[in-house]
């Protein structure tokens, strides 16, 4: 299937070192290994594909209950179940090759040493492109408040997963902090080659008639539409703070929303609740953005990055 | 692998009893013919609010010149349902599928039981009718015990009864049928069962599988059909999981969605 | 038109010291000075209305466009215009007087001086019931971070306000921080009598035709259902690490969004751009809560505060 | 003060021409008599999607037994629209108003003139009407300058024949009456109009109003609408207003809900 689909060469891309076709890539933990939405989205024509967040062991995740809907998007507490980075290699890497698509491995850990050791064993693994680093995990160390919400613990996960590897290191930024720009430029400073941002806000749903949270987990992270104004502030924030790529996500349903990020300085977008609703939306973005350009006579996406008229 | 994504158009909706609708879909000639357990995610286009698509058995199929049609059995349960309801003939609505697994059909079993508690027989009843369809002898060696909380909710038992051999059927409140929980009309005949010769297939509130999970021996087979809130629908997301022993006997998350909603009775795990 | 009308002792409430027949107020912005939507809503029938923001001059605001439509609610930046504290307590609380219901002032300023100044004058107006403090603005002197994001300036707000009043002081949070829970315990132990959150999250809309945002102040604050989740969560946050009263806001719209809200932890509520959409919305919260409690059989609407089962 | 909110029943709702729609909706007998520029917040009770009301001038009023209706005449312009075009008869839609403050009348003017562009007609015309059916001379001395982009956009047109003296009408691109801008054809007949015995009324596109401001002297008094997003649509948000030199000839804002939509045309900053 490793066929080479049509490509429009003034949408590809180049993210530090990782090249894409298009700008559009799938999010973390939405978009599975792949495999679950081939029959609905042709992977060739993808910009990226992320995929579930990886551990180093393979992790149960949080008991059921997981999801809950709420006004204009959800809330999830999966609790990055996963199969462990070896089986990702061993089972769901082989698959993915197939592909003419950039595999971006999203990695996640409880310790600095955990981040590390999964880093390293993706460093080798052939068919992975780059990585994107969670840092919205709790440092159980640091009393529960997440790596990203540190800026120096951020920048010491940043610089121990550069250590293992020479893929492109894209470090995914949590929007639960009061500077964002803070902690986007202690892991530029570590040697991130680009953020990514928004993962979820936190957030609970609670049902009167149990009085009983709707998630087990009690918390969970909120994405969909709803967040895209915080999604798109934080993008444009970090943007003009940053000098390193940025991919911004967050609520994006359409190749009308994926623009307006790239307008607001994002280099390139990822989709994730959207494809529940509508397993077809990376496409539709990708043929959108292609639209767009005809009909704006733009030569290349990257014109219109950053362009925000303030 | 997932089924695929298509725009339906309602040929009929009708509330057959108070709160439960069929709608019948009519759907283009690609739509797999879906095994019985199988399900749809469904959701009116460009609607954000409800924001998921919604889950729901098929609960008939038909293929046509030209096309194909399926029928869902629903009962109004909150927002969702409730636009679905008030949807007439012409409209449309995007319906992804046939997602899961299914139900998986030994016809070499001497008795075929279904056990059904009110909405549940959505999928049971598509597995009666594949029964007739594909081994008419089948078909009358099944058993169907019927149970609802009350008559205006026991949906779906005349296609039972033109499908199924023997169809038994209760009420909670003794309204139609016998008073009695659809388990203890089951288990007064479980002794007929000889575990050996006998594949049974139920779906149905979550008491109601757990009980049964309580009165089936291990030696008996019990394929049963879960409901959990749903994202994707197809694997992607880990949002509808449920707790299952796996091969080794450890504790796992299983997506309903995609790994089931067709689950061995015996490997879930009750916290 | 001072009538008191049939109320339900069960609903009454007390936020130290604030004495409300009903837990349900109207969030400041969002119900002008009362007068607005006096032809809607029996203003009699209110636990309570919050003023829009008062400053110690007028203030005329930011340029429009103002506001802007999002998936399940909307950005303003309105930018606090106001008649300023005198007129208010001139051309405003007489109406205001002539209803039986509590009115809270919220206020606002540039400076801790701002702050304290308004507060004074407020302190004597007859008819002010309480004081809501709006930690939200930005702190110019501290590069524009608001005092709401620093514990040690919201703190010192919230002495500067208590030594102008006797009159309760309630503050209000900002959602824009890493963790609530240090800045509401920073005003509580500062003095605060009670809490109030959430403000807006800031966001960012985006035109793509002309590539401008939508607001002429760039950012705006998102309000509305979309933000109820991460409410909620911030709200149950606080109310398990202050002590004092917890009044909870944040994309209300129905008594069920309302009661939720109470079982995280909040004493009361407040109303905000629900009015937009259902001037009623007040009113039908009010009833929604006296039917719950007769068909839950509950004697006072306390007895539900802070019952979330986790 | 404001008006006050009601359920209304949709009577008719007709594309007229390609993207606009005259809509006319029962009303209980409560709905005040609405003064000319006044408008509604509308919305469809339930839907989060679009979330805000849409204002729309009314565009016409009438009182029988038992009830009375207003119509609207729209154009889709987008989400919000385009639902509103979809609904058919019988559907219900939720009605806050008549709000705004409206134009004031002044019959003892020798010359009335109303300069509308495109949908910028709706509030015009009820002024038109209200002016025939309270004081016929008025009706007859009222000269109408009426633009569109195209004539597909040019409507109202029949109306305002029926209920003016004098009506010159035009289009950017020539397709109906003459190819010029409103306020050109407008400002070719200006001498005519004595400033201190004529009263100006207009709405239309922001540009449209701006070349108005630029052309009439100040002696002249000019009433126009405008539009901005709305929230509230009551003055209790300040979410939609315009710059104005108030009294002291200082910047305000004004509220285009509660101290508008109409404004006097002298007041407007432009900046
Ligand atoms: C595989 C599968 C097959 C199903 N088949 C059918 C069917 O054939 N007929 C039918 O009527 N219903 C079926 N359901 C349940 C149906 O999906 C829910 O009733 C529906 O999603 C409720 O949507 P709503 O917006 O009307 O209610 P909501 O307002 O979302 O919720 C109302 C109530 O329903 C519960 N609920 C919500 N989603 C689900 C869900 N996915 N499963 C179980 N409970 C839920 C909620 O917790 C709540 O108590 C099926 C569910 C699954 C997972
Ligand atoms: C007092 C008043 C009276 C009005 N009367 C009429 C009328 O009689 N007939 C009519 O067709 N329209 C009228 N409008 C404009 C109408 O409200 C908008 O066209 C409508 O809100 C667009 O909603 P939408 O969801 O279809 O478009 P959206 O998707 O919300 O927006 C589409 C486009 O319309 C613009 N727009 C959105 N809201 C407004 C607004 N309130 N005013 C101006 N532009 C807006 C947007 O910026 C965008 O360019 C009036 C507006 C005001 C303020
Ligand atoms: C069900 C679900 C699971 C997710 N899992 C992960 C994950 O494993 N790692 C990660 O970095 N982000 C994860 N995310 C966050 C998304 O990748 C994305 O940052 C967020 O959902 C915002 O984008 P969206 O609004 O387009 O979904 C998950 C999101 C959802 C909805
Ligand atoms: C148009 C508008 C104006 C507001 N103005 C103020 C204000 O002056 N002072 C303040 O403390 N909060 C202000 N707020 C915030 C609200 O009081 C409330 O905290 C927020 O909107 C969340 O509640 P909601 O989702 O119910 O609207 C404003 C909100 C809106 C929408
Ligand atoms: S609903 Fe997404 S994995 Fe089942
Ligand atoms: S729309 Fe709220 S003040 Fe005008």
């Amino acid at each position: 299937m490793k066929k080479k689909s049509k490509t429009d060469p003034a949408l590809s891309v180049d993210i530090a070192g990782l090249k894409m076709k298009n700008p559009v890539m799938t999010a973390s933990g939405t978009f599975g290994y792949g495999e679950e939405y081939a029959d609905y989205v042709d992977l060739n024509r993808l910009g990226g594909i992320v995929v579930k967040g990886l551990s180093l062991k393979p992790r149960l995740g949080n008991p059921p209950p997981r999801i809950m809907e709420t006004a204009g998007g959800m809330l999830n507490a999966v609790g990055l179940q996963n199969i462990g980075v070896e089986a990702f290699i061993a089972e769901k890497l082989p698959f993915l090759r197939r592909y003419d698509v950039a595999v971006i491995a999203n990695i996640y850990g409880e310790s600095y040493a955990e981040y590390a050791g999964v880093a390293k064993q993706l460093a080798s693994a052939p068919g992975v492109h780059a990585l994107e680093v969670n840092v919205s995990c709790p440092n159980v160390k640091q009393g529960g408040l997440s790596f990203g919400a540190d800026p120096k613990a951020a920048a010491e996960v940043t610089r121990r997963v550069k250590a293992e590897t020479d893929l492109p290191v894209i470090v995914k930024l949590t929007p639960n902090v009061t500077d964002i720009t803070v902690i986007a430029r202690a892991v530029e400073q570590a040697g991130a080659d680009a953020v990514s941002l928004i993962n979820t806000l936190t957030g609970l749903a609670i049902d009167l008639r149990t009085r009983k949270p709707h998630l087990k987990n009690v918390t969970g992270g909120l994405s969909g539409p709803a967040v895209k104004p915080v999604a798109l502030r934080m993008v444009w924030q970090v943007a003009q703070s940053v000098s390193i790529p940025v991919v911004g996500m967050g609520g994006i349903l359409s190749a009308r929303d994926a623009l307006e990020f790239m307008v607001a300085g994002a280099n390139a977008v990822e989709v994730g609740t959207a494809n529940f609703i509508n397993p077809l939306a990376t496409m539709e973005i990708v043929v959108g953005m292609q639209q767009y350009l005809k009909q704006n006579r733009l030569k290349n996406i990257a014109e219109i990055v950053g362009t925000l008229q303030v | 692998m997932a089924g695929n994504i298509y725009i339906g158009e309602v040929f009929r909706n009708d509330e057959i009893r108070r709160d439960f609708f069929l709608m019948k879909i009519r759907l283009p000639v690609q739509f797999d013919r879906p095994r019985p357990g199988q399900f749809v995610m469904a959701r009116i286009a460009g609607l954000q609010d409800p924001f998921l698509s919604r889950p729901f058995s098929i609960y008939a199929y038909g293929r046509g010149r030209g096309g194909c049609a399926i029928e869902l059995l629903y009962r109004v349960a909150g927002k969702g349902t409730r636009i679905l309801a008030g949807l007439i003939r012409g409209s449309q609505v995007e319906i992804s599928g046939p997602l899961g697994t299914g139900y998986t059909v030994d016809p070499t079993k001497k008795n075929i039981v279904l056990i059904a508690g009110g909405i549940g027989i959505a999928p049971l009843s598509l597995l009666a009718r594949e029964l007739r369809r594909t081994n008419s002898r089948a078909a009358d060696a099944v058993t169907v015990y019927l149970g609802a909380r009350t008559g205006e909710a026991l949906v779906g038992l005349e296609e039972l009864k033109a499908s199924c051999g023997n169809v038994i059927f209760c009420t909670d409140d003794g309204t139609l049928g016998e008073k009695t929980l659809v388990t203890k009309a089951f288990r007064r005949d479980l002794k007929k069962y000889d575990p050996a010769d006998t594949a049974l297939y139920a779906c149905g509130p979550k008491p109601m599988i757990r009980s049964l999970a309580g009165l089936l021996k291990d030696e008996y087979v019990c394929q049963v059909s879960l409901e959990e809130r749903m994202a994707c629908g197809v694997g992607a997301c880990a949002g509808c999981v449920v707790a299952v022993k796996d091969a080794a006997g450890n504790k796992a998350y299983r997506r309903v969605c995609a790994d089931g909603p067709v689950f061995n009775l015996k490997d879930i795990l009750w916290e």
